[in-house]
């Protein structure tokens, strides 16, 4: 009988506040809780082994007093940093960029070197794990050992001597097609007569590059950094199925430190301490670029 | 049956009043428009009547019938909404009989009722395309396909023709007169064009602010502009307004000085000396003088020309005065014209705006 | 940039229809292949009862799976074996974290002795005190696979042993004696080093191998810390209250040692930090003669450099050889470690019948299936009567060491002692730390986690 | 470079494509070649892990796939759990988005703001409670499937359909929640896009709320739903993190971590066997893409901005 006597908005308000329901809980009881059920955790010795896997017990800031002096923890900062930095900002940015002022240019092919381009982004992290344990294969006849063979380069561990690059190069590898679908919407916005008039001005490429095309791109510069660096942030599997963070921690990065701590070192309420450090992170970059970028709702 | 009662009507969305006590009705087949600038809340009070939005207080009664609490389709009206609201996935058909089909009527019967309102509106060959493929004017005749069949005691139009260009605009004007005279329903027509609304409408409610500003036949609200808002709302070009002061009232006429220049006007119960108020006047009711006797004098700003008439701009004492002439006029701009007021059809607003009673 | 603009008018939206009934459509195929999935699920019907083993190592699971038709047989039961991760990290963290949700499966194999401490004390394994007190088989159990079984916090036993590595140190005297260097049993840990310091000079290849390092894990305590801290001069790491002793001299002169190994040059350095830090120096170096020594397992001379290994070390028996693993000052000793014990599941649905194949797994027959296939040798001294035992001649000798063999004794928190290590002997290897330093990182890594109250604070 | 379309001299234009098409083919170069190994190998009958021409080919790796059991399984596995993950996001998201879209509440805008940082907390920091907040719930179902059936068969088959560790029940919904918060903003924007006249249109006409959305606003929903779907799918189907914590049980493994548990085997890879699958695996991620690319703009352009 309420149904009766609330009015048609009434009513639909209120139908929405069901059809919402069960979005918003499953998504407070698996991500919202758990974000704050970590701040709980990090101030116990919750373990998967041990008496404290029975009966753990509030510890208060123990696991962030030893993350902060532990230098595994710092480490893993740094190479996360390294890795953001070189594989999102730098790498797939300065790769995606390029080809999409490429693709621009009348020229043959575009379709088919599109598509190569796109290509890797569509794969899962399991198989760019396992294509690039074949890549970075060790011996003469690993793929790369063999290409750099060319140029008279000695056959290489790359895992091994320089992990952290072979990451990002990974990680740029399967980003470019991202950076190069935004960028391009980016330019295509860039209406053609600026650069008519720019023309007309006297630019010469380079100038009105730096000058026009830059300038009007930075909202969609920034709006992709944002994108890259969450998603590149949040990034475990490839990492995981490359290298699980060796040798010796020198790919490390955030996310399998969490789960090598929680799940191979069995040390939850330590992991949960760390998880809380990067929630905090994220949300500060988020808040940072959500402030930035003036977004509407 | 379908006698729509307005009373005491209030809406405010959190601590915003849209409107503000509405008092409104509308006879059973009649044709009323609600004009109004927009911000007016005509609209507002269009989804009140229809009951896409709840009423906060006050009564809608539809037939004496009260109908705050019923849901929009058991009220019996049918709507046509400003962007037609037709479904783009459906084809010309569906759209005008999703309704009975929703009320599970056979389906020979909604072809039959389909077509029957298809032959009415004229538009039997495009009952199989989709909305994507109708010119503006055919869509409008789907959403008002889609009203009538319904057969509603009330159709309600949300400024209906203000996506279409002006000569299929004045085209379905007729259309809809003529279906209301067809069909007898009740309409209740929202727009802020007031040509529309004196063209179309048995009564006229022009609202402004939330409220109503005044109620009545088309040509009521011409001669009788209630204030100055209507006054200058309904009519085109605008009736011209200017700021004046008594000087000194009493007895059959009083005189009234505008700037510098004094006129005399028919004296009214409620000037008292040193009174502001405003005359009003509309264009065709001023006069050029020829005989130099003149109630004010002005120069000219700007004359159109517009071969059957002409339209001076004038500029008395600072304010803007316009002249409508039958015919053409020898004048130049910077000309100074001496212009006389027919006494008859002057209105006089006070401070408020409410037009003094004679 | 206001997205609502950059949406096509609705209205030019194609057709709905279509689609609904593709989707009606595939929401049928999708019943058809849940429907298949399911079945694939669906239990097994009949009245048998279904035990499920974890198993993990394909030698393992070849074993494993010629002893299940047998123990089906005889217990009238079912058995499923679950095949699990190879890799010790991954087989015990997978193990680990079924445990503790409740699905792991009815019997599994817990892979060093250290780990049972730490899994009893979560309340993951059943009690199989009155189980092995009630076997035939007990009494023939060598003693130290007895103790090793126990948890040292409650003295209760949970594991049914099945085999036992026997560790010790392997040279290669085939070019040791080419070089001239002596083969003889090194008498204390300095004529070890000075053996080793020999080798580097005479051969110019690495000359000792005690695992160390993050990448090794468990390995790094298992195969190299203990035999160190074994040795010392202080080789208790439990105090009488089962406390940690990580301060002790005897800790610091195994991290001492490390760090002669290191700073000499007399062991590898780069490959212990690579991702799998074994295979080089172990499956190449040593068959390649680019390293002279290294502690290992019997299972080396099947697993690592046996006939059927990735580089096979031809005339095996005469290439290499043992020595027992010298103590600091004087004194030898040979390591075992009770290894793949079998556990039954504290939360399995049919603990009873679980137990019964736990102790069929550690019949004679049963450990001698899989020491032949692992390499090592049977937790039971009654297996030597077994008629399959002659053709383990290269493990004859190991078993007979069994009644002198000893271990360093762990209480809860093994794991985090282990990792522990790992992270000190990584420390080492970087030359981040000296050995006190690292010895420091170890104790203040260890406490950090248990808790003060499980470590001796005292330095000495 | 700059210009695209502006006016160059002949010369410089020249020398400009030529330039374009040395860094394309580089990149290009770059992007492909790590497939050759997996493409090649899956057809090489003696298949090892370095790319080599295969001297025998065969499409025996591929055929294989239907009789090796575990394969079949794995896909299969894969197929149901991010199917029905995708359904439970299409669902929810459209009808949250849309209840998003059409909200009136103070409320809203702070909600809004929260899901955009819902959508980047990073998935590895919440393995940890999330694994905590599943074992309770898991103890849970499973102490009522113990109570109810008493068969241990029944109750291991129960438990595997709807445990929350290592049963499909939770780790569909896990996938599902990681892929709502993008979901519900490509969802909220489409509908901010469609005209409430629409539903107002409908609810004159005498449709109930469930007759609107179904007849009116599902169909006029379909693109931003596919978008949606699209999205989730390929990012549920390509996660490794939730199979690696949430299955453990052969019978439930999904590709990503049936391939790797196999590829973890060191000493007997069926690198035949594994690169097919690989292909196979890749082949729906790569097909959906190609039909999300063009959402791909607005999604992320929409899923931060309004």
């Amino acid at each position: 009988m309420v149904g009766m006597t609330l009015s048609y908005e009434a009513r639909k308000q209120l139908y929405l506040r069901l059809l919402m329901a069960p979005a918003l809980l499953l998504m407070a009881g698996l991500i919202v809780f758990p974000a704050f059920y970590a701040i709980a955790l990090s101030l116990t010795n919750e373990a998967l082994l041990g008496f404290a896997a029975r009966d753990s017990s509030f510890v208060g800031l123990r696991n962030f007093t030893r993350l902060f002096t532990d230098p595994l923890f710092w480490n893993s900062l740094k190479v996360t940093l390294i890795f953001v930095i070189g594989s999102a900002v730098i790498g797939q940015f300065a790769f995606g960029l390029l080809s999409a002022l490429c693709l621009r240019r009348p020229i043959r092919f575009k379709a088919i070197f599109n598509s190569i381009i796109v290509l890797p982004n569509a794969v899962p992290e399991m198989v760019v794990g396992f294509i690039w344990i074949s890549m970075y294969a060790t011996g003469e006849y690993g793929t790369l050992n063999r290409i750099v063979g060319w140029f008279g380069v000695e056959p290489q561990q790359w895992l091994f001597s320089f992990p952290l690059m072979a990451i990002i190069i990974v990680n740029t590898w399967r980003g470019i097609a991202f950076a190069m679908i935004l960028l391009t919407s980016g330019l295509e916005s860039i209406p053609k007569d600026v650069y008519e008039a720019a023309k007309v001005d006297g630019a010469t490429d380079r100038q009105i590059f730096f000058r026009i095309t830059l300038p009007m791109l930075m909202p969609t510069i920034f709006l992709y950094m944002f994108v890259s660096t969450v998603t590149t942030f949040a990034i475990f599997g490839l990492v995981y199925t490359l290298s699980r963070g060796g040798p010796a921690n020198s790919t490390e990065i955030i996310g399998i430190y969490i789960y090598n701590q929680s799940f191979t070192a069995f040390q939850l309420g330590y992991g949960a301490a760390v998880a809380v450090v990067s929630l905090v992170i994220s949300m500060l970059i988020g808040v940072f670029y959500v402030r930035a970028l003036k977004v509407k709702i | 049956m379908s006698r729509i009662e307005l009373e005491g009507v209030w809406k405010s969305f959190g601590d915003v009043e849209v409107i503000k006590g509405v008092d409104i009705v509308v006879e059973q087949g009649e044709f009323a428009v609600f004009v109004g600038p927009s911000g007016c809340g005509k609209s507002t009070l269009l989804r009140l009547v229809a009951g896409l939005e709840s009423i906060s207080k006050g009564e809608f009664r539809l037939g004496g019938k009260r109908m705050n609490e019923v849901s929009p389709d058991r009220r019996g009206i049918a709507m046509v909404f400003q962007s037609y609201a037709l479904y783009p996935h459906m084809t010309v058909a569906d759209n005008i009989g999703f309704a009975l089909s929703l009320k599970k009527i056979p389906k020979p019967e909604i072809r039959k009722r389909v077509e029957e309102v298809a032959a009415i509106l004229r538009m039997e060959d495009l009952l199989a395309r989709k909305p994507v493929e109708l010119s503006g004017g055919q869509r409008q005749r789907v959403a008002i396909g889609r009203a009538i069949v319904k057969r509603p005691q009330v159709i309600l139009f949300d400024e209906p023709l203000s996506n279409l260009d002006a000569m299929l605009r004045v085209q379905m004007r007729a259309e809809i007169q003529r279906l209301h005279q067809e069909f007898g329903s009740t309409i209740i027509y929202v727009t802020h064009d007031q040509v529309e609304a004196l063209t179309m409408a048995q009564k006229i409610v022009v609202l402004q602010g939330g409220a109503v500003a005044q109620i009545g036949a088309p040509m009521a609200l011409y001669k009788k502009p209630e204030n100055a808002f209507v006054a200058q709302f309904i009519g085109s070009p605008k009736m011209n307004l200017l700021p004046a002061q008594i000087e000194r009232a009493g007895g059959d006429s009083c005189v009234a000085r505008i700037g510098m220049q004094a006129i005399s006007i028919p004296a009214r119960a409620g000037f008292a000396s040193g009174d502001e108020i405003r005359i009003g006047i509309r264009p065709e009711h001023i006069r050029v003088s020829k005989n130099g006797q003149s109630d004010l004098k002005s120069s000219v700003a700007l004359i159109e020309r517009l071969g059957s008439e002409t339209y001076l701009h004038l500029e008395a004492e600072h304010e803007p005065v316009v002249v409508r002439i039958e015919g053409d006029m020898q004048a130049d701009v910077g000309d100074e014209i001496g212009i006389v007021f027919d006494r008859v059809h002057c209105h006089y607003f006070n401070r408020s705006g409410s037009s003094v009673a004679a | 940039m206001n997205c609502n603009a950059r949406h096509k008018d609705p209205a030019a939206y194609p057709g709905g229809g279509r689609t609904m009934g593709r989707i009606v459509k595939s929401v049928r195929y999708a019943a058809v292949l849940l429907g298949t999935v399911l079945a694939l699920q669906s239990p097994v019907t009949g009245a048998q009862d279904v035990i499920r083993i974890a198993e993990h190592r394909s030698v393992r699971l070849d074993a494993l799976r010629t002893l299940v038709p047998d123990i089906e047989r005889e217990l009238g039961i079912e058995i499923r074996v679950v095949e699990y991760p190879s890799p010790a990290l991954d087989y015990f963290t997978k193990l680990v974290t079924e445990l503790r949700s409740g699905n792991a499966p009815d019997v599994f194999t817990v892979p060093r002795d250290q780990q049972i401490d730490d899994l009893a004390a979560a309340g993951y394994l059943a009690d199989m005190s009155e189980t092995l007190a009630a076997w035939d088989g007990y009494e023939a159990l060598a003693p130290l696979a007895r103790q090793l079984a126990k948890a040292t916090f409650d003295r209760k036993s949970y594991v049914v042993p099945s085999i036992l590595a026997v560790e010790q140190l392997y040279y290669r005297k085939d070019i040791l004696e080419r070089h001239g260097i002596s083969t003889d049993q090194p008498a204390d840990w300095q004529d070890l080093l000075d053996r080793g310091r020999a080798i580097r000079d005479k051969t110019g290849h690495y000359a000792l191998l005690f695992p160390a390092g993050l990448t090794w894990g468990t390995g790094a305590y298992t195969e190299g810390f203990r035999h160190l801290l074994a040795g010392s001069s202080d080789p208790l790491l439990l105090s009488d209250a089962g406390r940690y002793r990580l301060r002790s001299a005897g800790v610091r002169d195994a991290l001492e040692f490390y760090e002669t190994l290191i700073e000499e040059e007399l062991t590898p350095i780069e490959p212990l930090l690579s991702p799998e830090p074994w295979i080089i120096p172990k499956y190449e170096m040593f068959p390649a003669g680019e390293l002279l020594v290294t502690t290992c397992g019997t299972w080396c001379v099947v697993f690592d450099w046996g006939p059927n290994s990735r580089n096979p070390i031809p005339d095996l028996e005469q290439r290499v050889a043992t020595w027992d693993m010298p103590g600091k000052h004087g004194g030898r000793h040979v390591m075992a470690a009770l290894v793949y014990g079998w556990a039954v599941n504290q939360k399995s649905r049919s603990r009873v019948r679980a137990r019964q194949v736990a102790l069929r797994l550690g019949s004679v027959d049963a450990s001698i299936a899989y020491a032949t296939g692992l390499g090592n040798v049977p937790a039971r001294l009654d297996a030597k009567e077994h008629e399959g035992f002659a053709a383990l001649v290269h493990l004859h000798d190991a078993h007979a060491q069994l009644t002198r063999a000893s271990a360093v004794q762990t209480t809860v928190g093994s794991s985090t002692l282990m990792a522990g290590v790992a992270r000190a002997t990584e420390s080492l290897l970087t030359g981040r730390e000296d050995a006190a330093g690292a010895q420091e990182l170890l104790f203040r890594y260890v406490s950090n986690i248990l808790g003060d109250e499980a470590v001796e604070a005292a330095a000495r | 470079m700059a210009g695209g379309a502006t006016v160059e001299s002949a010369a410089s234009q020249r020398r400009g494509n030529l330039r374009a098409y040395g860094i394309l083919l580089f990149i290009s170069f770059y992007c492909a070649v790590p497939f050759l190994w997996v493409l090649v190998a899956s057809f090489d009958a003696k298949p090892s892990q370095f790319l080599r021409w295969p001297e025998d080919v065969t499409f025996s790796n591929y055929s294989n796939l239907f009789v090796n059991e575990s394969g079949m399984l794995w896909l299969l596995n894969s197929v149901v759990v991010i199917g029905i993950a995708t359904i439970i996001v299409l669902v929810f998201a459209g009808l949250g988005g849309y209840a998003l879209s059409r909200t009136r509440a103070w409320w809203k805008a702070p909600l809004l703001y929260a899901i955009i940082l819902v959508r980047i907390v990073p998935p590895p920091a919440l393995i940890v409670p999330v694994y905590k907040v599943m074992l309770t719930l898991n103890d849970g179902v499973n102490a009522t499937i113990n109570a109810v059936v008493s068969d241990p068969s029944q109750a291991l088959f129960l438990s595997r359909i709807f445990s929350f560790v290592d049963g499909y029940l939770g780790l569909i919904l896990v996938l599902a929640a990681m892929q709502l918060p993008l979901a519900i903003w490509i969802m909220k924007t489409f509908f901010d896009a469609i005209p409430v006249d629409y539903e107002e249109a409908a609810a004159l006409d005498g449709a109930s709320t469930l007759q609107t959305l179904r007849r009116i606003l599902l169909p006029l929903a379909l693109p931003g739903l596919a978008a949606a779907g699209l999205f989730a799918f390929i990012s549920a189907w390509g996660d490794f993190l939730m199979p690696l914590m949430f299955t453990s049980s052969p019978e439930l493994q999904t590709l990503p971590l049936g391939l790797f548990r196999a590829f973890l085997r060191i000493d007997r890879i069926d690198y035949g066997f594994l690169t097919a699958l690989a292909v196979i695996y890749t082949l729906p991620a790569v097909i959906a893409f190609s039909f999300a690319r063009k959402f791909l703009t607005r999604t992320f352009s929409g899923g931060v901005k309004g």
